[in-house]
C-alpha cells in the first residue's frame, strides 16, 4: 500500500504535547495518584523492615528506585488506552504524521507530568530512607536521567498491550526485564556516591541509555501503535 | 512483489513448508538421540571429576549447553520475528512463536541445573550469580513474548506483536547481560568459573557434543510445533484437509 | 485518486469479503452497501491505510480523512478545543474551527465538554473536523448513524459541496439511508466465496 | 559430601522438561487429528485424499 501522501499541513509534536498537558491538568487528581503511590510504597519499608537509620540507609536508593519503577508502570497502564478507545490513534495514523514523533510528544508530556515530580520528590524520599547527604543529588540525577527511559520503554509495552484483552498485568511482565539495566546503573551510581567513589561512569551509561531510548523507542512505539489498529 | 519477497513467499508457503519439515523431523530426532547419548556417555562416564568440585561438575554437561541454547533460541526467535514483521512471512511468524516455549524450556533447565549445581559448590540453592540472574531475566523475556502472544485472539496480529517484543528484547539482551555482569562484580568477588575457558579437552569434548545435540533437539521440537500450529490454523484449506485425512506424519 | 485491485483481508485465516476492485477519481461518491458484518468497515479501514491487505494492491495518491465509529473526541476538552486540536494537528492552517462548528450546527455547544454531548452532537463534531481537514478523499463509516433529520440534510450538503469541489468520498451505510445526491455509485460488498485458496 | 543426588536430580529435571517440551506437540497433534477426523465423519465428508469432495 503506498500512500504517497504530501506532508500534512499541521504539526505532530506541538498540538499533541499541548493536548496532553491540557488533559493532564483537567484531571489534576490523576497526576497525584502515582506520586502518592510512590510515597506510600517508600514509607512501607521503615514499617516493614526496621526504622534503624543505618539499615534503611543501605537500601535507600534501591527502595526509592523500585518504588519509582512501580509508580511509572502504574501510570503507563492507561497511557494509550484512552486514545485507543476513543479512536485518536486512528486519526494519528490517517493524518500522515509519523507516529514516532507523536510517540515522542506523548512520552515527553507524560514524563513532565509523571517523571519530573518523582525527581522533585526524591529529596523527601531520601530523607525518609535516611540516605546520606552525598547521595541525594546523585539520586535526583539518576532519576532525572532514568525516568524518561522508564517512560519511553514503558510506552512500548503500553502500546503493545493496548490492543490486548487484559493488557494490565502483562505490561509489568513485558517491561520489567527491560528496566533491569536502568535500575542497576541508577542504584549503582547512588551507592557509589554514598561510598565516596566516582559515579560519573554510571551516570554516563544512564545518559547513553537515555539517548538510545529517545532515538529507538519511538519507532517501536509507532510500530506497536500501527499494529494495535489492525 | 519484489523478487526477494516472491522467493520468501515460495519458501514460506505453508504446504511446501509442511511437507519439507515433515521429512526433516525424523532425521533431526535421530541425530539428537545419537549425539546426546554419545555426549552423556563421554560426560558422565569418561570425563574425570573436577579436582575442586568433584563429581558435581558433571552437571555442567547439561547446564552449559542449555544456557548457550537459551540465548541462541532467543536470537533465532527474534530473527524469525524480523522476517515476520518486515516481510509478513506467515511461516516465520509460526516459527517465531513455536520457538518461544522451547527457549523457555532451555532457560528453565539452565536455572534448575544451575541452582542444583550451586548447592554443593556454594552451599546454597540460589546465588545471585551474574549468569544465573541474567538467565532469570531471560526467562521473564520469554514469558513476556508467550504472554503477549496469548493476549491477542487474532493469530496474525498476535504473532506480529510478539515479534516486535522479541526484537525489542533482542536489542536489550546485551545491555541486560552486561549490566547484570557489572552489577555482579560490584557486589560479589568473581566466583569460581562455572564454565572456565581453559578447560581440559576431555571435559570440553562432551560439552561440544551436547551443544550440537541440543541444536538438533531445538530443530526437531521447533518444526514439530510449527507443523502442528500450521495445520491447526489452515485446517479450512484443502492441503491441510488432505494432510489431516491421510493421517500421515 | 485511489486505486484498489483484488483487495482482500484475512481474519483468522478466512477472507472477510470477496476481492474488491475500486477506482476513486475526483468528484466520485461511492456508497458501500452490504449486510452487517459483511466487511464494509474493514474495507474502509483498508482504504484508509489503517490495516494492511492480505492480498491485492492499493494505491492512494492523496491524503484521506477518516471518520469511524470511534470519533476521536477527547471527553475532557470542549468542542472548540477539540476542533482547534484537530486543526493544529492535521487541518488546513487557514481553516477556522469556529466557522466549522457553526456550519455543523454546534454554535450553542461550543464550550460544552465533548463527554457531555449527545451521540448526534458528537457525530456533528466529527463532521466539523472533516471541514477542517485538507484531505480531498473522505472515508466515512456509516456517517448517517445517530444523525437526526436536519443532521442528515447537513451531511448531504457537506457531501454535495465536497464532491462538487472536486473531492471524493467513500462511505458505508446500512439500511436504506442513501445520500440525497444524484450520481453516486454503489459497491456491494460480497461475502467471501466458501472453500479455500490452495 | 556425596554429590550424586544433585547430579541425578539435575539430569532428571532436564529429562522431564525436555521430554515434555518434545512430546506435548505430538500429543496435541494426535488429539487435534482425532477430533478433526471425528468431526469430518459427522459432517459426512468422505475420508482419504482420493474422495475429496468440496465442502
Amino acid at each position: 500500500m503506498n500512500a504517497t501522501v504530501t506532508t500534512p499541513p499541521g504539526k505532530a509534536i506541538g498540538p499533541i504535547f499541548r493536548r496532553d498537558l491540557k488533559l493532564a491538568f483537567r484531571r489534576r487528581s490523576e497526576i497525584l495518584q502515582p506520586l502518592i503511590f510512590l510515597c506510600v510504597v517508600v514509607s512501607l519499608f521503615p514499617l516493614g523492615v526496621s526504622p534503624a537509620p543505618e539499615r534503611l540507609a543501605t537500601m535507600a536508593q534501591g527502595v526509592i528506585w523500585i518504588a519509582a519503577l512501580l509508580a511509572t508502570v502504574l501510570s503507563l497502564d492507561t497511557f494509550f488506552r484512552d486514545d485507543w478507545e476513543d479512536g485518536s490513534i486512528e486519526q494519528w495514523a490517517v493524518s500522515g504524521h509519523s507516529l514516532a514523533l507523536i510517540a515522542v510528544a506523548r512520552a515527553a508530556a507524560h514524563w513532565l507530568v509523571a517523571g519530573l515530580p518523582i525527581v522533585l520528590l526524591s529529596p523527601l524520599l531520601a530523607t525518609w530512607m535516611q540516605l546520606p547527604g552525598e547521595g541525594v543529588p546523585v539520586l535526583a540525577a539518576t532519576l532525572a536521567l532514568g525516568t524518561p527511559v522508564l517512560a519511553l520503554v514503558g510506552a512500548i509495552g503500553s502500546a503493545l498491550t493496548v490492543g490486548a484483552r487484559r493488557g494490565g498485568q502483562l505490561l509489568s511482565l513485558l517491561v520489567f526485564p527491560l528496566y533491569v539495566p536502568v535500575l542497576i546503573m541508577a542504584t549503582g551510581a547512588t551507592g557509589a556516591a554514598v561510598d565516596g567513589l566516582p559515579y560519573n561512569g554510571q551516570l554516563g551509561l544512564m545518559a547513553a541509555m537515555l539517548v538510545a531510548a529517545v532515538t529507538l523507542a519511538p519507532f517501536a512505539i509507532a510500530a506497536a501503535l500501527r499494529l494495535s489498529l489492525e | 512483489m519484489s523478487r526477494l519477497k516472491r522467493l520468501f513467499h515460495q519458501f514460506g508457503s505453508p504446504p511446501w513448508f509442511y511437507r519439507f519439515s515433515g521429512k526433516l523431523v525424523p532425521w533431526l530426532w535421530v541425530a539428537f538421540a545419537l549425539l546426546a547419548a554419545w555426549g552423556l556417555y563421554r560426560g558422565l562416564v569418561v570425563a574425570p571429576a573436577d579436582y575442586q568440585q568433584g563429581e558435581s561438575v558433571r552437571i555442567m554437561y547439561i547446564h552449559v549447553p542449555s544456557a548457550w541454547m537459551s540465548w541462541m533460541v532467543y536470537a533465532v526467535m527474534a530473527g524469525f520475528g524480523i522476517c515476520a514483521l518486515v516481510w509478513r512471512v506467515r511461516v516465520a511468524e509460526i516459527l517465531m512463536i513455536s520457538s518461544a516455549p522451547v527457549g523457555a524450556a532451555f532457560t528453565l533447565v539452565t536455572l534448575v541445573s544451575g541452582s542444583l549445581w550451586g548447592r554443593p559448590t556454594w552451599g546454597t540453592y540460589w546465588v545471585w550469580d551474574a549468569r544465573l540472574t541474567s538467565e532469570l531475566v531471560l526467562l521473564f523475556l520469554y514469558l513476556g513474548v508467550i504472554g503477549l502472544y496469548n493476549a491477542f485472539d487474532e493469530p496474525r496480529k498476535a504473532a506480529r506483536a510478539a515479534s516486535l517484543l522479541a526484537i525489542v528484547g533482542l536489542v536489550n539482551l546485551p545491555i541486560i547481560h552486561y549490566s547484570v555482569n557489572w552489577w555482579n562484580t560490584l557486589h560479589q568477588p568473581a566466583s569460581i568459573g562455572l564454565d572456565g575457558s581453559s578447560i581440559h579437552p576431555s571435559m570440553l569434548w562432551p560439552l561440544l557434543i551436547m551443544a550440537a545435540a541440543t541444536k538438533f533437539y531445538y530443530g526437531a521440537c521447533l518444526l514439530t510445533r510449527a507443523r502442528n500450529r500450521l495445520l491447526e490454523q489452515d485446517r479450512g484449506k484443502r492441503w491441510a484437509r488432505e494432510a489431516l485425512a491421510e493421517g500421515g506424519r | 485518486m485511489l486505486q484498489a485491485s483484488r483487495l482482500t483481508l484475512e481474519r483468522h485465516f478466512h477472507p472477510v469479503f470477496a476481492p474488491v476492485d475500486l477506482v476513486v477519481g475526483r468528484g466520485d461518491l461511492w456508497v458501500l452497501t452490504g449486510a452487517n458484518g459483511s466487511g464494509k468497515t474493514t474495507l474502509l479501514r483498508l482504504l484508509a491505510g489503517l490495516v494492511t491487505p492480505s492480498e491485492g494492491q492499493l494505491a492512494r495518491s492523496v491524503a484521506a480523512a477518516w471518520v469511524g465509529h470511534r470519533l476521536a473526541l477527547k471527553d475532557d476538552l470542549d468542542v472548540l478545543e477539540n476542533l482547534q486540536l484537530a486543526r493544529d494537528f492535521a487541518g488546513r492552517t487557514d481553516a477556522d474551527p469556529l466557522d466549522a462548528a457553526r456550519k455543523a450546527g454546534l454554535e450553542m455547544a461550543l464550550d460544552q465538554p465533548a463527554g457531555t454531548l449527545s451521540a448526534g452532537q458528537r457525530k456533528r463534531c466529527a463532521l466539523a473536523r472533516l471541514l477542517l481537514s485538507p484531505a480531498p478523499l473522505w472515508l466515512l463509516d456509516e456517517p448517517y448513524a445517530n444523525l437526526d433529520r436536519d443532521g442528515v440534510t447537513l451531511l448531504d450538503g457537506l457531501l454535495a459541496d465536497h464532491v462538487g469541489a472536486g473531492g471524493a468520498c467513500v462511505m458505508s451505510t446500512h439500511g436504506d439511508l442513501k445520500p440525497a445526491i444524484d450520481g453516486y455509485r454503489e459497491l456491494a460488498i460480497l461475502p467471501a466465496p466458501p472453500g479455500d485458496h490452495w | 559430601m556425596n554429590h550424586a543426588p544433585f547430579i541425578w536430580s539435575a539430569y532428571a529435571v532436564a529429562v522431564i522438561v525436555y521430554a515434555w517440551t518434545a512430546l506435548a506437540p505430538v500429543w496435541r497433534a494426535r488429539r487435534f487429528r482425532a477430533a478433526w477426523q471425528a468431526r469430518e465423519k459427522v459432517m459426512g465428508r468422505s475420508r482419504g485424499p482420493t474422495g475429496t469432495s468440496e465442502n
